[in-house]
């Protein structure tokens, strides 16, 4: 192997001897720079490659013939050579990326890059603290240099901002080190055995405080965003990058030497600057400065994890730590590179990228990335993080850190959404170089690799659970054909799945069967009506079998990171087909900022919970652990998140009604069951491990006036898909409600409630998808007397709201039926009543969807609307038939419904022929059927041999006062339908519950300007803050 | 207001934070291990008399040559930011006793200076005081004589050569495995002669070359920029 | 010696005072200067030994028992490093103030705001 | 065989009830000519009206589903009915109650109502829909207090049953569930005023406003069958209250009697007071007698 000297020494060489060589030709300097950081790289590699065959241990070497204390010496182990190699190879790739622009500026710019490479090169091999000073000053000196590599105004006195703040932390560093010299009588951190006690303590605080100053912790950091925003692209990539990686280094090498109240302190200014930095770029609309908030962020939090991670074994925390920093790595060099393609300052105007298609994939994986969501390394360490910070109860660390991350990626989503949604125009499009393209493809696809080998080496995933991201791959790969193939294919690999998964895998619990048949059966007729696209639909059949893979996923995972990663998937193919729809702007943000709230709240809430035992799914796993009371409330809450529970529902409406016709039928009919899957689980725990205090009393209210509320604001709207959502909300909220009464007659309710939920819903979503594709309107008052037109699409809306109403012979009675039974049977008394009313009112919506779109007065302009494609038709009708079998014949629910949850609780009800008696009562599903039909046909036979002749009139041949109605626009009563009711309820029909997140988003940003305004721009105040920072810090730790 | 009373608060906090080390000082009665290893092995080992020397060139090479890096690069900066910038110099006169002396002293400056890196292993001083004197005589090259033109590229090439040179020498050490910089590639010699201390003199020969020409450059970059003055009176 | 040592820390204390309180660039790179003088100063200090000579084992030491005799030689090393880079510091703000004199005809570190939030 | 046994004496039930029905409406009429100080017409006269509807030999239809309206309606009508036991010990009055509990019965209501407003809001006439707005609207206020109603005398009873609620109340007018869980009466008597649409609580219907409401477009044997149901849904709702608040009937007279005095009930209110606008009714059923029903449930189930 080689000397690591070498990587200091040919970079030296390098430097002196370029303006000699650049004498003679560009070209011959522009080789040796490349050579240079390609030699780097390869040693680093070397290196790397050494480590993980062999076991070295930690290597040092030496200088001037002397061994350590006497002269300086660098070391090298696994972890240096890990860093070297990042960092060497992001320099590399930099360097290839900057070459255009070295090749056109003055020869200083390549030496200065090549020595910013070597000073964070010696920064992290050194050993010898005053030789870590000179690295630093070597590396500060070169960063600052070559930050005028783009000549303006803004990045000269950014440059001076830095000087200063950098001059300030080199005369703490050096006072730091001579101190330490003068305590201890070393310089060599192997040799300072010493504690820094009283008085000595400030040796080691100014080294640490000169560190910080240098790493950009919050609030010492105005001078860092001044540069990040003002410099040239790869400039801020290495500063972001490199820079950066090497003084946190430093940080992790003096870490022995501080005291542990002083650590503790420090990592919570680490996390505070990740919370800070990503408040405040809430408000920012420069997307340079927007990285470099981000980048400053991103630090914070590779501080914070480097401190607290301590206490672990290497592996866990190079895991921890390793994955932040190659997540900051790879994602922020990307997103820096892209920002030096696009060469636009505001946010809004990156919609250019939408021009080049790999970009703007990298783009998204990027931001995805930076997100922590899977295959990412981010996400492994953030879950690792979160679990360890849970084992060692630092609460306000977690806190800290996913509050920041929450607001990370508001903004960062808010921005991608931004640009992959933009319209921009044709004279706005810039030709982007494809060099710098590939090598920004490159390293999205490293950081996608890396994430995978991860999954795969690391944790040792199953071939399933990588199935949502490889179904992914492979349609992008054939995403040429069209439409209707791929849409065959996924139905045929979907069936193979399901097959694969009820034989092969062999479910543990019948449980699993029934969502199955909710996940799988009911997607797989749903993807019926996505047969329906004639267009190629780039992308729409990758991610849609991503998610349905995913729900499948969720009902094998055998450990919580299992049901995690899936969880998270699942996220990220719903958020993208939501996203897909045409207005879906503000929708999919709102489902994702909802969704990653929820992930985290689960995250903390699986972190709580005690490990499982044996590796049976999390079905049975669960059942044998005993959750904590804050782990229950933290899952349950995450998952009612997913469901849109009342209070956190307000992404539902409008991710339903944005997202494209088809989808929404998904979200609604299955995605919001994944919720369900997930509270059922958590509430599997508690049957037999149950808390000390009833959590489930209050979930049951919750989801009873989620039910009310729900059911309350369907009856107010206009939009069909908003009225559909709402409803769905409120029948989530009985499924909630059900499933938190823990007893046997209230799971079998919520049981056959969520199977007769995905049927009706999916029926009533895909006639209304039907409905919108010929009349191109969601607004039901534009439409009427559709009944004419569309007499299939009215037949299946009229059975599947029967369904949903409740009323008898239909399945829906059945539901209620047991709902009510169970509700009394617990009781939960008053609960029943409101749900009484809230099905009362589901009676409000039900009409005005059937009626304003189906009865009343046609519209002109829709006389020549057809029914539906037969795309559409064939879904609904699988769906209504299923519902008349179960209707008909309840017992073949009933029956294995009650046997699964008699898994758990006694059963108390007596299954008799067709008779379903509970304590309380009981129901006939088939006798109510049969007299039905007995009392539907007699009046029915009556009129028709009676009723003499029938006279067929036209539109508005009807008793108007004599008169004819002026248009069907007037006469058709649809807008505003329940405009009494809605004044009845005076002050309770307000959407309080909007305007509190309304509010809370607002005060957000409103804290984030507020917060923002210390960086003032001047750059006597950001020495102000150093020197505050380093008072007030001190006499906090003292 | 506030920003004053903030100020005064943060330099108090600062002396209050400082003050437990005055309070607590103790000036130190003996060398630390450290230091006696070095002042034994400078003599021992090294052969050279100033100790110092040997700490700065020797025992802590590596810090030495980041220095002369960072000198390099502070030239390399100063040149990058006020380049291309070759407006005429102001009109000024210089007395024919200034122009007369210093071209007198010049040659005896850079006398000095030479002995001074040369020596830098015997006596105090050394390579970078050395190159500052050297420097210091072209500054007053620079002042005195109005047609004194440096060239740049001899400035840049004796940089690049002895830092190139000065790497290689420490290469050396490294390709012969007795340690990068180690000085013993040349014979030791003898204790207190100009040609002892192996390759100690060299290094501080170079150092010196090296820091007189960046220093030199610096200064003669600075010195023939005037553009700022000009937009100055413009705008005046 | 704590006079020196006193002396350094003013030296700093100064150097930092001047450099948040004075507006002009070069004002403040001055303070800059002062502060790193004090700085070296106290560096000096830490590594002086009363009653001993320079590190330098000439005729004038006894070298058998020259550790007896000298000051402690490393801060004196580490102070020529410190110094040089001080000085490479130093003349690279003067640079910065200068090229931005040049843009906005202003030595006032107010003038330099462009960039905040 | 046994089913077609069950079916005759369902048939015979339901005429009984129809008729009944048809005569309490025509009772209503002369009682309110008394008042008016008419004479009013004979109480065969709603017979004789349906009789004539029928009679009619052309019939206006909107399409299938202002066909099937009435269909429904009357199927709701007549399964309401039916799912009900209607004399407490009778084979030939205990119709299909095996079918189903209260719960059945409760939600069959809905079957009916939902059926015509579909029906009514083919017609396309503006009426139509508004009338049925409101119903609905008031509907699910009104069934607020009459579930907390039905809860509290399921508490009571511990079942849900019908028969089983008949059963307890036997042996005495102080076992009725008037005198047993007055709160519970009171909530739902209340309820009962919005269920029959009389005034003050008649914004359906509402003559004035929007004449006739839902029916507007109906006519010739449509009308008549509507009719029909409104007899019959008139008495079967009152069948329902007398067996769960007034011990139910043990003969036809005891039946007749009983629902008649709790017909006469809303007929006095309504000849009393007011037509509410369609704002203060909804409040109105959400704030006392929703309060005297949650008070119904507090006092049975936790007192």
């Amino acid at each position: 192997m080689v000397n690591p000297l070498y990587l200091i020494i040919i970079s030296l060489m390098a430097g002196f001897v370029l303006p000699l060589l650049d004498r003679v030709n560009r070209k011959l300097s522009l080789a040796t720079f490349i050579g240079v950081l390609l030699a780097n790289t390869v040693i680093t590699g070397f290196w790397m490659h050494g480590f993980i065959q062999a076991d070295l241990g930690t290597l040092s070497f030496s200088t001037a013939g002397f061994t350590a204390p006497l002269s300086i010496n660098f070391q090298l182990g696994i972890l240096e050579a890990f860093v070297l190699l990042a960092i060497n190879l992001i320099g590399l790739l930099t360097g290839i990326y900057l070459l255009k622009k070295f090749n056109e500026s003055p020869l200083a710019g390549m030496i200065l890059f090549i020595m910013v490479v070597m000073g964070a090169n010696g920064l992290i091999l050194t050993r010898d603290l005053f030789n870590a000073f000179v690295f630093m000053e070597i590396l500060s000196i070169s960063t600052i240099a070559i930050i005028t590599l783009k000549r303006t105004n803004e990045s000269l006195s950014s440059g001076f901002k830095y000087m200063l703040a950098s001059g300030i932390a080199s005369i703490f560093f050096l006072l730091g080190v001579v101190f330490i010299y003068f305590f201890s009588g070393s310089l060599n951190l192997d040799f300072i055995n010493i504690n820094f006690t009283d008085y000595r303590l400030i040796a080691v605080y100014m080294v640490a405080i000169a560190l910080l100053i240098e790493l950009k912790m919050f609030p010492v950091n105005g001078w860092a965003l001044d540069v990040y925003e003002s410099t040239d692209a790869g400039v801020a990539t290495i500063i972001s990058v490199i820079n950066s990686t090497a003084i946190a280094f430093m940080f992790y090498k003096i870490m022995p030497l501080l005291p542990s109240n002083f650590l503790y302190i420090f990592g919570i200014i680490g996390a505070l600057t990740y919370l800070m930095s990503n408040l405040m770029g809430l408000k920012q609309e420069n997307a340079r400065r927007l990285l470099g908030y981000s980048s400053i962020g991103q630090m914070g939090l590779l501080l914070a994890s480097i401190i607290f991670t301590a206490g672990l074994e290497p592996v866990l925390r190079i895991m921890i730590v390793g994955g932040f920093f190659l997540n900051h790595l790879i994602a922020k060099t990307g997103l820096f590179w892209i920002s030096g393609l696009i060469k636009k300052e505001k946010l809004k105007d990156w919609r250019v990228i939408r021009s080049n298609k790999s970009l703007m994939i990298m783009f998204g994986i990027f931001i995805f990335a930076l997100s922590g969501f899977p295959p990412f390394a981010g996400f492994w360490a953030k879950w690792e993080f979160v679990k360890s910070l849970l084992a060692g109860q630092n609460i306000l660390i977690i806190a800290l850190i996913l509050l920041g991350s929450l607001f990370e990626v508001i903004y960062m989503f808010r921005w991608f959404i931004q640009t992959v949604k933009g319209e921009y125009k044709e004279d706005e499009l810039s030709i982007m170089p494809s060099g710098k393209v590939i090598l920004t493809t490159l390293l999205g696809t490293l950081g996608f690799g890396l994430g995978i080998l991860i999954m795969k080496n690391y944790y040792g995933f199953n071939f399933l659970f990588t199935l949502p991201i490889l179904s992914l791959l492979f349609i992008y790969l054939i995403d040429f054909l069209p439409a209707k193939i791929k849409g065959i294919m996924s139905l045929g690999g979907l069936a193979y799945y399901g097959y694969y998964l009820y034989t092969l895998v062999q479910f543990e619990n019948p449980i699993q069967i029934l969502f199955g048949v909710i996940f799988l059966v009911g997607s797989g007729v749903n993807l019926i009506s996505t047969l329906n696209r004639s267009e190629i639909s780039k992308g729409f059949y990758g991610l849609l079998m991503m998610m349905i893979f995913s729900f499948g996923s969720l009902l094998i995972a055998r450990s919580y990171l299992e049901f995690f990663l899936s969880w998270e998937l699942m996220t990220i193919a719903s958020f993208l087909l939501i996203l897909r729809g045409k207005n879906a702007q503000k929708a999919s943000l709102m489902y994702m900022i909802f969704s990653i709230a929820g992930a985290y709240l689960m995250m903390v809430g699986f972190g709580f919970a005690p490990e499982l035992i044996g590796s049976s799914a999390l079905i049975t796993g669960l059942t044998y652990v005993q959750l904590p009371l804050i782990s229950i409330i933290l899952l349950a809450l995450g998952f009612m998140i997913k469901s849109g529970v009342l209070g956190v529902h307000v992404w539902l409406p409008e991710a339903h009604a944005e997202a494209e016709a088809d989808v929404s039928s998904f979200i609604s009919a299955i995605l919001l069951k994944a919720g369900i899957w997930g509270f059922l689980l958590v509430a599997i725990s508690v049957v037999w491990n149950a808390p000390q205090f009833d959590v489930y009393y209050w979930m049951g209210w919750l989801g009873v006036f989620t039910a009310l509320v729900g059911a309350f604001l369907a009856s107010f709207q206009e939009d069909a898909k908003r009225l559909l959502a709402y409803s769905s909300m409120s029948q989530v909220g009985y499924i909630i409600a059900a499933i938190s009464m823990l007893s046997h007659l209230g799971w079998v309710s919520a049981f056959y409630l969520s199977l007769n939920h995905m049927m009706f819903k999916s029926a009533l979503f895909i006639a209304i998808a039907g409905v919108y594709y010929r009349t191109h309107t969601r607004n039901m008052y534009e439409m009427g007397g559709l009944i004419k037109k569309m007499p299939l699409s009215f037949i299946s809306v009229l059975i599947s709201i029967i369904a949903v109403s409740g009323v008898p012979p239909l399945s829906g009675f059945g539901s209620k039926w047991l709902m009510y039974s169970s509700f009394i049977e617990r009781g939960w008394y008053l609960q029943a009543a409101v749900l009484f009313f809230a099905s009362a009112v589901s009676f409000l919506y039900l009409y005005r969807l059937i009626h304003t779109i189906f009865l009343g007065q046609a519209k002109y302009e829709h006389k020549d609307v057809k029914e539906a494609p037969v795309w559409f038709i064939i879904p609904q009708y699988i769906f209504i038939g299923a519902i008349m079998v179960l209707s008909t014949f309840p017992n073949l629910l009933i029956k294995p419904l009650s046997a699964m949850a008699s898994q758990y609780f006694n059963s108390n009800i007596v299954i008799d022929g067709y008779n379903v008696y509970s304590s309380y009562g009981h129901w006939n599903g088939n006798l109510i059927m049969l007299v039905t039909m007995g009392v539907f046909i007699v009046p029915l036979f009556f009129l028709i041999l009676f009723i003499g002749k029938i006279t067929k009139v036209k539109q508005f041949n009807i008793v108007y006062a004599a008169e004819r109605p002026e248009s069907p626009q007037t006469t058709h009563v649809a807008h505003n339908m329940y405009a009494h009711y809605r004044k009845a309820l005076g002050g309770w029909g307000k959407p309080r519950i909007w305007d509190f997140w309304h509010g809370s988003a607002e005060w957000a940003h409103t804290m984030g300007d507020f917060f923002r305004r210390i960086y003032s721009g001047n750059g006597q105040t950001y020495l102000l803050h150093i020197i505050l920072f380093f008072v007030v810090v001190f006499f906090l730790g003292v | 207001m506030i920003n004053k009373l903030l100020i005064i608060i943060g330099i108090i906090g600062m002396l209050l934070i400082l003050l437990p080390i005055l309070v607590n000082f103790q000036s130190p009665t003996n060398l630390s291990a450290l230091a006696e290893e070095y002042v034994r092995g400078s003599v021992n080992d090294l052969k050279s008399p100033n100790v110092v020397t040997s700490v700065v060139v020797t025992y802590r090479g590596l810090d030495t040559l980041g220095e002369v890096t960072v000198l390099f690069l502070a030239t390399l900066g100063v040149g990058f930011l006020l380049e291309n910038k070759k407006n005429k110099s102001t009109q000024r006169t210089v007395s024919e006793n200034i122009r007369t002396t210093s071209s007198f002293l010049v040659s005896l400056i850079m006398v000095l200076g030479i002995y001074i890196f040369t020596h830098g292993h015997l006596s105090p001083g050394g390579g970078f005081q050395g190159g500052v004197v050297i420097a210091s005589g072209f500054l007053l090259l620079i002042l005195s004589d109005l047609d004194f033109k440096i060239s740049h590229a001899i400035l840049r090439f004796v940089e690049s050569i002895s830092g190139l040179v000065y790497v290689l020498i420490g290469l050396i050490g490294l390709v012969l495995t007795i340690g990068f910089l180690n000085p013993a590639i040349l014979p030791l010699g003898k204790y207190g002669d100009l040609f002892s201390a192996g390759a100690i003199p060299l290094i501080y020969s170079l150092i010196g070359l090296k820091v007189g020409s960046e220093l030199t450059n610096i200064i003669a970059t600075m010195g023939s920029d005037r553009s700022s003055e000009s937009v100055v009176k413009e705008e005046r | 010696m704590i006079e020196t040592l006193i002396l350094g820390f003013i030296l700093l204390l100064i150097g930092l005072y001047a450099m948040l309180s004075q507006k002009n660039i070069i004002k403040i790179i001055l303070g800059f200067s002062i502060a790193d003088t004090g700085v070296h100063i106290i560096i000096v200090s830490l590594g002086y030994l009363k009653g001993r000579r320079a590190p330098i084992l000439d005729s004038a030491v006894d070298i058998a028992n020259s550790v007896k005799e000298v000051v402690d030689p490393i801060p004196s090393a580490l102070v020529l490093t410190a110094i040089v880079i001080g000085l490479a510091t130093t003349a690279l703000m003067l640079v910065f103030a200068a090229e931005l004199h040049k843009r906005k005809a202003s030595f006032s570190i107010d003038d330099y705001k462009e960039l905040k939030w | 065989m046994d089913i077609f046994i069950k079916i005759i004496y369902a048939a015979i039930s339901i005429l009984v009830a129809t008729l009944y029905g048809l005569i309490l409406i025509g009772i209503v009429h002369k009682i309110y000519a008394r008042v008016h100080r008419r004479i009013g017409p004979p109480v065969w006269q709603p017979i004789l009206d349906i009789i004539q509807t029928h009679g009619r030999k052309v019939a206006t239809s909107h399409g299938i589903m202002f066909f099937l309206g009435p269909v429904f309606r009357m199927a709701g009508g007549m399964g309401t009915y039916l799912f009900m036991p209607v004399i407490f010990g009778s084979v030939v009055f205990s119709n299909y109650s095996m079918a189903g509990d209260l719960l059945l019965v409760m939600y069959f209501i809905f079957f009916g109502q939902l059926g015509m407003a579909l029906g009514a809001g083919e017609g396309g006439h503006p009426y139509s829909p508004l009338g049925i707005a409101r119903g609905l609207s008031q509907m699910s206020t009104f069934e607020l207090p009459f579930s907390l109603a039905v809860i509290s005398i399921a508490i009571q009873y511990q079942t849900l049953n019908i028969t089983t609620i008949v059963a307890a109340q036997q042996g005495g007018m102080l076992n009725w569930t008037l005198f047993t869980n007055p709160l519970a009466v009171i909530a739902a008597m209340i309820s009962l005023l919005g269920m029959n649409m009389h005034s003050p609580f008649s914004l359906v219907l509402a003559p004035q406003e929007i004449p006739i409401g839902p029916p507007i477009e109906m006519n010739g044997s449509f009308l008549g069958i509507l009719q029909t149901n409104r007899a019959l849904f008139a008495s079967a709702k009152l069948v329902l209250f007398m067996n769960l608040f007034f011990g139910g009937a043990t003969n036809l007279p005891i039946m007749m009697l009983k629902t008649f005095s709790i017909y006469m009930f809303s007929v006095f209110i309504g000849a009393a007071f007011p037509r509410f606008r369609p704002e203060q009714s909804f409040r109105f059923f959400l704030r006392i007698p929703t309060l005297i029903g949650i008070l119904s449930v507090i006092v049975i189930a936790y007192l």
